[in-house]
């Protein structure tokens, strides 16, 4: 059981931290911006593991699928933006 | 008592409130916001009242029926009702002034600021650390959507960016709380500083930086130098009401909250917030310097101020109880202040600094202005400087200068840019747009201006009740003073009348209160001011703004001599200064001169302040108010260190040389009434302050240096140099200027002297120079007045139209020449007697050498003004006003009285110091006057000249009786025919070949000097500035930098 | 362990966060950076409130009142976190549309093109 | 690359800080003082079986309070910011209708997805989840709807009413909770009941449930201000 | 020490005895002076005949009041220094009026006469006189500062200020005279008073070579005999200040005479060996060569 946990754990950091730096890294906005959404949910499930499943709802509700909606929401306004400030330094 | 719990609530419910009204229905949704606005201000002023006035305890607020630490508490003490008073206030005040915004955005924007306001309070009330986090975001976030409020689309960004660093701050922040919740087991901020006691000083690492991070969460709030770009784009860019509260309430409640967060740190962090305070209030004010923006320079004078606090609440370890006393009292008058200003430059269109000229031609907005920066600076009777006060006491007695110094430095550049902002007010040209005036809007200033004063009064009570001083603001002189604010509506000459009659009154009523000392100098002030007066009869119209500023002058100088104690001495020659530069000021091209006069005046106070300090730290007393004359129980190390303070803080008034770069231009350039009064009368204060030193402390010894010796060298260079520019000078004002700083420069020598003659000496060139360098500034100042131009050299043979004014000049151009029979001799012959008694002789030489050149420049100034060739343009010339030119017959018969009478003013001053040097006093029997090596008779002098002036007189009008009067060019002229006037009025460079000898000793040595100093600081802030690039990115950047910063000093040490 | 490693993770998040905040100049980015480094924080809070075996701060029938102090974990940081997360969506809510505005006003999402105010 | 290796350096600077932390951390053994206050009362005080609700919702209430006036500050601000720049009348136009599917999909799912949102925030005192999440649920329905039928006027106003009155109410409870039982949002002015019946724990079902309207306003009034803007 | 009224008659007469003695004096050196220079000079009596001229003129014009008060201010400025000094010591008669003040009286009514010369010179419109002024003025602040210097090393030395003390503490053998006693101090003073005797090479200020310049531009008639009568007064009054500061002071006429002849010889002498210099070279002159004795002497006392 234990070990279980802890293979799990070590994981979903991974996948976490993976996604993590895909959304920072990544060229395209909307992946970056599903990843950081991944990053939430992935952390949702580690909240349950950590045994607290008021915030992993939450998370999951709010962080990963509200935040994310909202995002595209503007994204699709700004389009054209979405490559501004790259490449540059 | 209302629950403070209402104020968040009335503030909450209102918010929600708004949502149920129609978005058209505005006014009400505004009515509804002040209402709830003025709800929760009546909550806190009804705290704070019970507070101050009827001793409540604080109170705990539990919520959730749940005692803390497991539920979250509220605390309204003392400190959190007059700081939510300040929130909530500002909140109300803000609201009246962004009117029009708010009706523009409607009621959100009026939620937002309900919430806004709520948060600040919140920060303030609430004992829980996590509690505190959440206000802080609601604070940042509504902050966020208030500077929406501008109509400068700027703001825009401004809010992205304080966004950007809000979100740094807050993961610092819970980072900091989760752990700090750890170690300790609690949220709650008492509940936590209780536990740290038993971590802290194990250096439990985790719970340090944890704290560490909490406090650099907090701190980051207060926007430090130099992570604060985000901060002053915001004050930049933001409604000014919205700046307002963002300097005013948030800073307010960010210094609480990082405050509350050093219960838990202890001491071991104070020196952390003590240095981060300290360096921004610096850096913030020099950076300021090269600001041309006004609410940008506001933005960082807020952040130095607010730096300011967190400095003093970083010596909590020494300042104890007073703590809060010095704190609140800065706090209080920054956020006045700040907000008052902001209100104001919400009414002018322009962002300028220069714009800010459209105020003039408002006095009540002029006189705000001027109390707002009053109020910033620390003047008296404002809380900041009584806080400043205790401040430079307990950190002298501390020894901590090296701190102190950074302040007095910060304080200065400060009210360097702010008072040249306030010159650019009085004196640049006025914009085409005129001050908006909406009524809102000017309330809010109105009542702020209010508030100031009543602060300065309520500052004044609490200091009476702490120190057990009388309240400075209800002192008679200064009264009657701000009295004149209330009556400029009156004519000139019914304020003049008033003057006079308050400052001969005050003289009757009080005169018998002096030693023969003060007495003398209490004429100078009271009845010497009445006469300069007179001429300002000459005046017409309200003359708007003039008697405020010179009662205030006059007020200063009447408590100076009042003062016995510290205290009193020092507000009143902070009353005084301010008086004279509002006075100097008003002169048509002193903008520039002013200021300097100002930055050098308050550059001597705060030494003046220093020498207080480091007197009262090393145990005179356990105050910094005690009694001038127990200087005199100082014991070395520290008595030649207060002695040079104090020393050069007075000769910063007297234009000794190096500091006298000021004097030229302020007393030139003043109108023609001012200058009597700023040289005849105001350069008295600086020696006065001479006298007081030297009576208490006497002879002090630096490095084996004897410093009365300096004082000696000082004087003689000053009389040297003093004298040697001014027979250069082409501007007749210019060079009675200098003549002063020479003059000066004699007094202070006998002074320094140290024997009963030199003293003696040093008083003669008091009542002297009183009262013939105020005639002569009259006389020059009326024909100035009459030829419209003060250059000499286009003056010429005005003799025979302004007979009265030659006269004057006449006689007071020998008196102070010291030639016989007039009263200068005296000064000389005191002089000689005075140097024989001392063994310091090389400083003599080169005051002997000054005195005949003393000669040159007072030939000059009477040549080429009333002799030679009358100029064309000037033929129908009249003599000077009627009443320019009473006071200077006044002072021909004062003078001609004091020449043959001296013993009226010396005889009583010369047995009083007997007591300071029982040897080698004057013998006054019958007319003669002895000393030790010599002897005087003034009314045989006078009888004997006057004889055989008379009888040649005669024997001339006896020989050449029919002697007519042709015309001027009717000359001798070698094989030529004079030309014109212009021509054959030898006056331009008149003393060529002494310039070609001796000029090089009038090299702008000391000008160039300063001018580095200033230039040197304003490059370097410009160059610091462009740190700030206005890139949001880069400003967090900064941030992060900031923190990493701090952490590897703190853990370096 | 788990603890451990959640919390290892947790400050991860937040670093690639803020470095991500802090050299991406496009707006939108910066705020999923912020979002991550947000995720962390959360990460770490939660983290730091568990307890090894023992179960979620729910009384029911396995976790009766009377002995949930031996068995539940620290419910604090999870009232702390949902507080957090609620807090971090509204500011993302209002980054996004302060980035919405600034792109309407300059057609750009360059930070570097708002440095109207410096200085 | 400048500003990259700066940033890198500070940021290894900010993770020493945190591997400090992280190396300093070692979990409790037993509760310590607060939480164990809350696993021993919180039962026979406030009557919630989650304790988190408890927390939130009574011990920690005045932060929730904030919390829930945070997502107020942002819709309005939200909306300040958005009605600015505002050609709302122009951008409608141009809108494609979206699916059939999609519009026939949403009118059966979207108030099944609203009722998930309201039993989970009417639970929220005994069961995981609660308010916000509830909130965030029917937020999700109205998401719902905006994608089905973007063209349709949103009822702004009756958000905003129940967002205010949502707001309004829920001080009053607090309010209430002042006056009538211990302090601020103390719960106890109603009947803390049997633990774990729906009706149980005072004033906390409605209090949530209060949470759970005005948060699923505010995060529709959210979702509706940014679906007016225009595509740019 | 005091005053009574036969005082009066007293000083009138020292008045008239230095009046005629100036005149001589004068006329004497520059006859001197000419034939130095191969000329053969006038006529002893010549100023006589020069005073008797110009106070019968009789064009009398005026610029102003103060051109018509020069003269009396420059007249007055030369007795008054004459009276304000004891001329024989140890004679009650010829004590003057020196019971009014001391040494620094003496100093300073110096500028008495300057000034109200240079005022009436002044108001004449004549930019000669304004210059010569101007000259005059920057010249005497250098020259005046050697001669302080000295006269307060001899009071420092004689730890007084009495004209009276000093010549007394200086009788019993020339070898008490301040001139061995303190001769830096009388080396200073020397030079100083070549610079206050209007002589080459200082006399850039008269001028009286070239075409009329300096001062007494303007003044004719009776204005020019009242200060030829103060160019015989003046000198002697200001040697008399020298003669009881550092050469003893004088108990009989004859003394008086022949020390105040040798004194102004000395002037003379420089005069006629010496070019004039310009003020500015002068001003240097007087700062480099005559201030540092002046410092030494008091320093070394």
């Amino acid at each position: 059981m234990g070990m279980l946990m802890t293979a799990m754990t070590v994981l979903l950091c991974i996948a976490m931290i993976v996604a993590a730096f895909v959304a920072i890294a990544g060229k395209s906005l909307p992946i970056a911006i599903l990843s950081a959404g991944l990053v939430s949910l992935v952390a949702s499930v580690l909240f349950l593991v950590l045994a607290s499943p008021d915030v992993a709802m939450t998370e999951a509700a709010i962080g990963s699928g509200l935040t994310t909606f909202l995002f595209f929401f503007v994204l699709g306004r700004v389009r054209k933006g979405e490559h501004d400030g790259g490449e540059h330094d | 008592m209302v629950n403070a719990l209402f104020i968040i609530a009335a503030a909450l419910a209102a918010a929600f409130l708004l949502g149920l009204l129609k978005e058209q229905w505005r006014g009400a949704a505004y009515a509804v916001t002040l209402v709830a606005l003025g709800f929760m201000t009546w909550i806190s002023a009804d705290w704070a009242w019970a507070f101050a006035m009827n001793g409540a305890a604080p109170v705990d607020i539990f919520t959730a029926g749940t005692e803390p630490p497991f539920a979250i508490n509220l605390r309204m003490g003392r400190p959190e009702a007059v700081l939510t008073l300040i929130v909530n206030l500002t909140g109300l005040l803000s609201a009246l002034a962004m009117k029009d915004a708010l009706l523009a955005l409607g009621r959100r924007a009026m939620a937002v600021l309900l919430v806004a306001t709520m948060a600040f309070c919140g920060i303030i009330l609430t004992r829980d650390i996590f509690n505190l986090f959440v206000f802080f975001e609601l604070a940042a976030i509504s902050t966020a959507g208030l500077i929406l409020l501008s109509d400068d689309d700027r703001a825009l960004s401004a809010g992205f960016k304080y966004l950007i660093v809000s979100q740094v701050i807050s993961v610092f922040l819970l980072i900091g709380i989760i752990f700090a919740y750890h170690a300790t087991g609690t949220l709650n901020i008492d509940g936590m500083a209780d536990a740290a006691q038993a971590l802290l000083p194990g250096g439990m690492q985790a719970f340090a930086l944890a704290f560490f991070l909490m406090f650099m969460a907090l701190v980051a709030e207060l926007k430090p130098f130099p992570a604060n770009g985000w901060a002053l784009d915001i004050y930049e860019s933001a409604h000014p009401a919205y700046s307002a509260i963002f300097s005013a309430a948030a800073g307010t409640a960010s210094l609480y909250a990082v405050d509350k967060l050093l219960l838990i740190g202890g001491a071991a962090w104070l020196p952390a917030a003590t240095g981060i305070g300290i360096v921004t209030f610096v850096g913030a004010n020099l950076l300021a310097l090269p600001q041309t923006k006004d609410r940008r320079l506001l933005g960082y004078s807020s952040v130095a101020q607010i730096g300011l606090i967190l400095a003093v609440l970083g010596q909590r370890d020494v300042l104890g109880d007073l703590t809060s006393f010095i704190a609140l009292g800065l706090l209080v008058a920054h956020s006045v202040a700040k907000a008052g200003l902001y209100w104001l430059s919400g009414l002018i269109a322009g962002r300028e600094l220069t714009a800010w000229a459209a105020l003039r031609g408002h006095p009540l907005m002029v006189f705000a202005f001027a109390t707002f920066l009053c109020l910033l600076v620390g003047l008296p009777p404002f809380p900041g400087f009584y806080a400043k006060w205790e401040l430079a006491r307990v950190l002298a007695a501390e020894g901590r200068l090296a701190l102190l110094a950074a302040i007095l430095f910060g304080a200065l550049v400060e009210a360097g840019y702010l008072f040249r902002w306030f010159g650019h007010a009085i004196k640049r040209d006025k914009p085409a747009e005129e001050i908006s005036c909406a009524p809102f809007s000017v309330a809010a200033v109105c009542i702020a201006v209010v508030a100031g004063w009543a602060l300065g009064l309520l500052w004044g009570e609490m200091a009476g009740f702490l120190f057990g001083r009388s309240n400075l603001l209800l002192a008679l002189p200064l009264l009657f003073a701000l009295a004149f604010l209330l009556l400029d509506f009156l004519p000139a000459w019914l304020k003049n009348t008033l003057a006079i009659a308050g400052l001969a009154g005050f003289f009757a009523l009080t005169w018998t209160e002096y030693d023969p000392l003060r007495l003398i100098f209490a004429i100078i002030f009271t009845l010497g001011g009445a006469i300069v007066l007179l001429a300002s009869f000459s005046a017409h119209g309200r003359r708007i703004g003039f008697y405020p500023a010179a009662m205030l002058m006059y007020a200063g100088m009447v408590m100076l001599i009042r003062a016995t104690d510290t205290f009193d001495f020092f507000a009143a020659w902070e009353l005084l200064t301010v008086g004279s530069y509002f006075l100097i000021l008003r002169g048509k091209h002193s903008e520039p001169h002013a200021l300097s006069y100002l930055v050098f005046s308050l550059g001597g106070a705060f030494l003046i302040l220093m020498g207080f300090a480091l007197a009262a730290g090393s145990g005179v007393s356990p105050r910094l108010t005690f009694d001038i004359a127990s200087l005199s129980q100082l014991a070395q190390p520290v008595a030649p260190w207060v002695f040079l303070l104090l020393a050069i803080g007075f000769m910063t008034k007297t234009a000794a040389i190096g500091l006298h770069i000021w004097l030229p231009g302020a007393h030139a350039e003043a109108e023609t009434d001012v200058s009597p009064m700023v040289s005849g009368i105001l350069l008295k204060a600086g020696l006065y302050g001479l006298f007081v030193l030297l009576m208490s402390m006497g002879k002090q010894q630096l490095y084996g240096v004897e410093l009365t010796t300096l004082m000696l060298w000082i004087g003689a260079l000053t009389a040297l140099l003093g004298n040697l520019m001014a027979i250069f000078q082409e501007d007749a004002k210019r060079l009675l200027a200098y003549s002063s700083i020479g003059q000066m420069g004699y007094a202070l020598f006998g002074l320094a002297l140290m024997n009963h003659l030199g003293w003696l000496m040093a008083l003669m060139f008091v009542i002297n120079h009183y009262i013939y360098k105020s005639m002569l500034f009259l006389a020059v100042g009326g024909v100035a007045k009459r030829t419209g131009t003060r250059a000499m050299y286009q003056m010429g043979g005005l003799i025979t139209l302004m007979p009265l004014s030659f006269i004057a000049v006449l006689i007071g151009i020998i008196a102070m020449s010291g030639v016989p029979p007039l009263s200068g001799f005296g000064g000389r012959w005191i002089f000689y007697n005075a140097i024989l008694d001392t063994d310091q002789r090389l400083p003599m030489i080169i005051l002997f050498f000054s005195g005949p050149i003393a000669f040159l420049y007072l030939f000059r100034l009477i040549h080429t003004i009333f002799l030679g060739q009358l100029k064309d343009e000037h033929r129908k010339l009249k003599e000077a006003p009627f009443w320019v030119v009473v006071p200077q017959m006044i002072y021909v018969v004062l003078l001609l009285a004091f020449a043959v009478v001296p013993g009226i003013a010396l005889r009583r001053v010369d047995e009083y110091m007997n007591q300071f040097f029982p040897e080698g006093g004057l013998d006054w029997s019958g007319l003669l006057i002895t000393s030790n090596y010599g002897y005087w008779n003034p009314v045989a002098i006078m009888i004997i000249v006057g004889c055989i002036f008379m009888t040649l007189f005669g024997w001339l009008l006896f020989v050449n009786r029919r002697a007519q009067k042709v015309k001027q060019f009717n000359i001798v002229f070698a094989a030529e025919r004079p030309y014109r006037p212009e021509t054959t009025h030898f006056a331009w460079n008149f003393f060529a070949p002494y310039r070609k000898a001796l000029g090089f000793l009038v090299q702008p040595f000391a000008t160039r000097f300063w001018d580095a100093v200033t230039g040197s600081l304003h490059a370097a802030a410009d160059f610091t500035r462009r740190f700030y690039t206005g890139n949001g990115q880069t400003y967090a950047i900064q941030l992060v930098g900031f923190v990493v910063v701090v952490f590897l000093l703190a853990r370096g040490i | 362990m788990i603890a451990y490693l959640a919390m290892a993770t947790g400050f991860l998040l937040i670093l690639i966060g803020f470095y991500g905040a802090l050299t991406n100049r496009n707006l939108l980015r910066m705020i999923v950076a912020f979002t991550i480094a947000d995720s962390g924080v959360n990460l770490v809070i939660v983290a730091v409130g568990y307890m090894r075996g023992r179960t979620a701060p729910i009384l029911d029938a396995t976790v009766p009142a009377a002995d949930a102090a031996a068995r539940i974990i620290d419910p604090v940081p999870q009232a702390l976190v949902l507080t957090a997360i609620v807090i971090g969506v509204g500011v993302t809510a209002l980054m996004l549309a302060y980035a919405y505005r600034l792109y309407e006003k300059k057609r750009s999402l360059d930070i570097a093109k708002f440095m109207d105010l410096k200085w | 690359m400048i500003k990259r290796v700066s940033v890198l350096l500070l940021l290894l600077a900010v993770g020493a800080i945190f591997a400090t932390l992280l190396a300093g951390y070692e979990a409790d053994p037993e509760l310590n003082l607060t939480a164990r206050y809350y696993a021993d009362r919180t039962a026979a005080d406030i009557g919630a079986a989650n304790i988190v609700t408890a927390i939130v919702v009574t011990y920690r209430g005045l932060d929730t309070l904030g919390e829930v006036t945070v997502l107020f500050l942002s819709a309005a601000i939200l909306g300040l910011v958005l009605a600015q720049g505002r050609k709302r009348e122009q951008a409608r136009r141009e809108r494609v209708p979206a699916g059939e599917l999609l519009t026939t999909g949403t009118r059966i799912l979207a108030p099944l997805i609203m009722l998930l949102g309201v039993h989970v925030f009417v639970n929220g005192h005994l069961t995981p989840g609660g308010g916000f999440q509830g909130g965030a649920i029917v937020a999700s329905g109205v998401l719902l709807l905006l994608l089905a039928d973007p063209v349709k006027h949103f009822a702004h106003g009756l958000i905003a009413a129940v967002e205010s009155l949502a707001g309004i109410f829920y001080v009053a409870i607090g309010l209430l909770g002042l006056l009538l039982a211990g302090g601020f949002l103390d719960n106890r002015f109603l009947p803390t009941g049997e633990l774990g019946a729906l009706f149980s724990a005072g004033a906390i079902p409605l209090i949530y449930s209060l949470i759970g309207l005005k948060v699923g306003a505010e995060f529709s009034a959210i979702l509706a201000d940014l679906s007016d803007t225009e595509e740019l | 020490m005091d005053f009574d009224w036969m005082k009066v008659p007293y000083a009138l007469l020292t008045l008239f005895i230095v009046f005629n003695f100036g005149l001589l004096q004068t006329a004497l050196i520059q006859k001197i002076a000419a034939r130095v220079g191969r000329r053969h000079g006038i006529p002893v009596w010549q100023n006589y005949i020069d005073l008797i001229k110009n106070y019968g003129q009789r064009s009398s014009i005026t610029h102003g009041v103060m051109f018509y008060l020069g003269p009396v201010f420059r007249l007055s400025g030369g007795v008054g220094l004459l009276l304000f000094v004891p001329s024989l010591y140890g004679s009650e008669m010829f004590s003057n009026f020196s019971f009014a003040g001391d040494l620094i009286l003496a100093l300073y009514f110096v500028f008495f006469g300057t000034l109200g010369m240079a005022l009436g010179a002044g108001e004449s419109g004549h930019p000669h006189a304004a210059i010569g002024v101007s000259r005059g003025l920057a010249q005497v602040t250098a020259a005046e500062l050697p001669f302080a210097l000295a006269v307060f090393s001899v009071a420092l030395q004689y730890q007084t200020l009495s004209v009276t003390e000093i010549v007394a503490a200086q009788q019993g053998g020339f070898l008490n005279w301040t001139v061995f006693t303190n001769p830096l101090a009388v080396t200073a003073a020397m030079l100083s008073f070549l610079g206050s005797m209007m002589r080459p090479p200082f006399d850039v200020v008269l001028a009286p070579q070239e075409i009329p310049i300096g001062p007494p531009t303007e003044y004719h008639s009776s204005y020019l005999a009242l200060m030829q009568t103060n160019r015989a007064i003046f000198p002697v009054a200001k040697i008399v200040i020298y003669m009881n500061l550092f050469f003893g002071g004088a108990t009989i006429w004859p003394e008086f005479f022949l020390k105040v002849f040798c004194i102004y010889l000395w002037s003379a002498f420089v005069g006629v060996v010496f070019p004039r210099f310009r003020v500015e070279q002068s001003i240097r002159w007087f700062l480099i060569w005559a201030v540092p004795i002046g410092v030494l002497s008091i320093l070394i006392l």
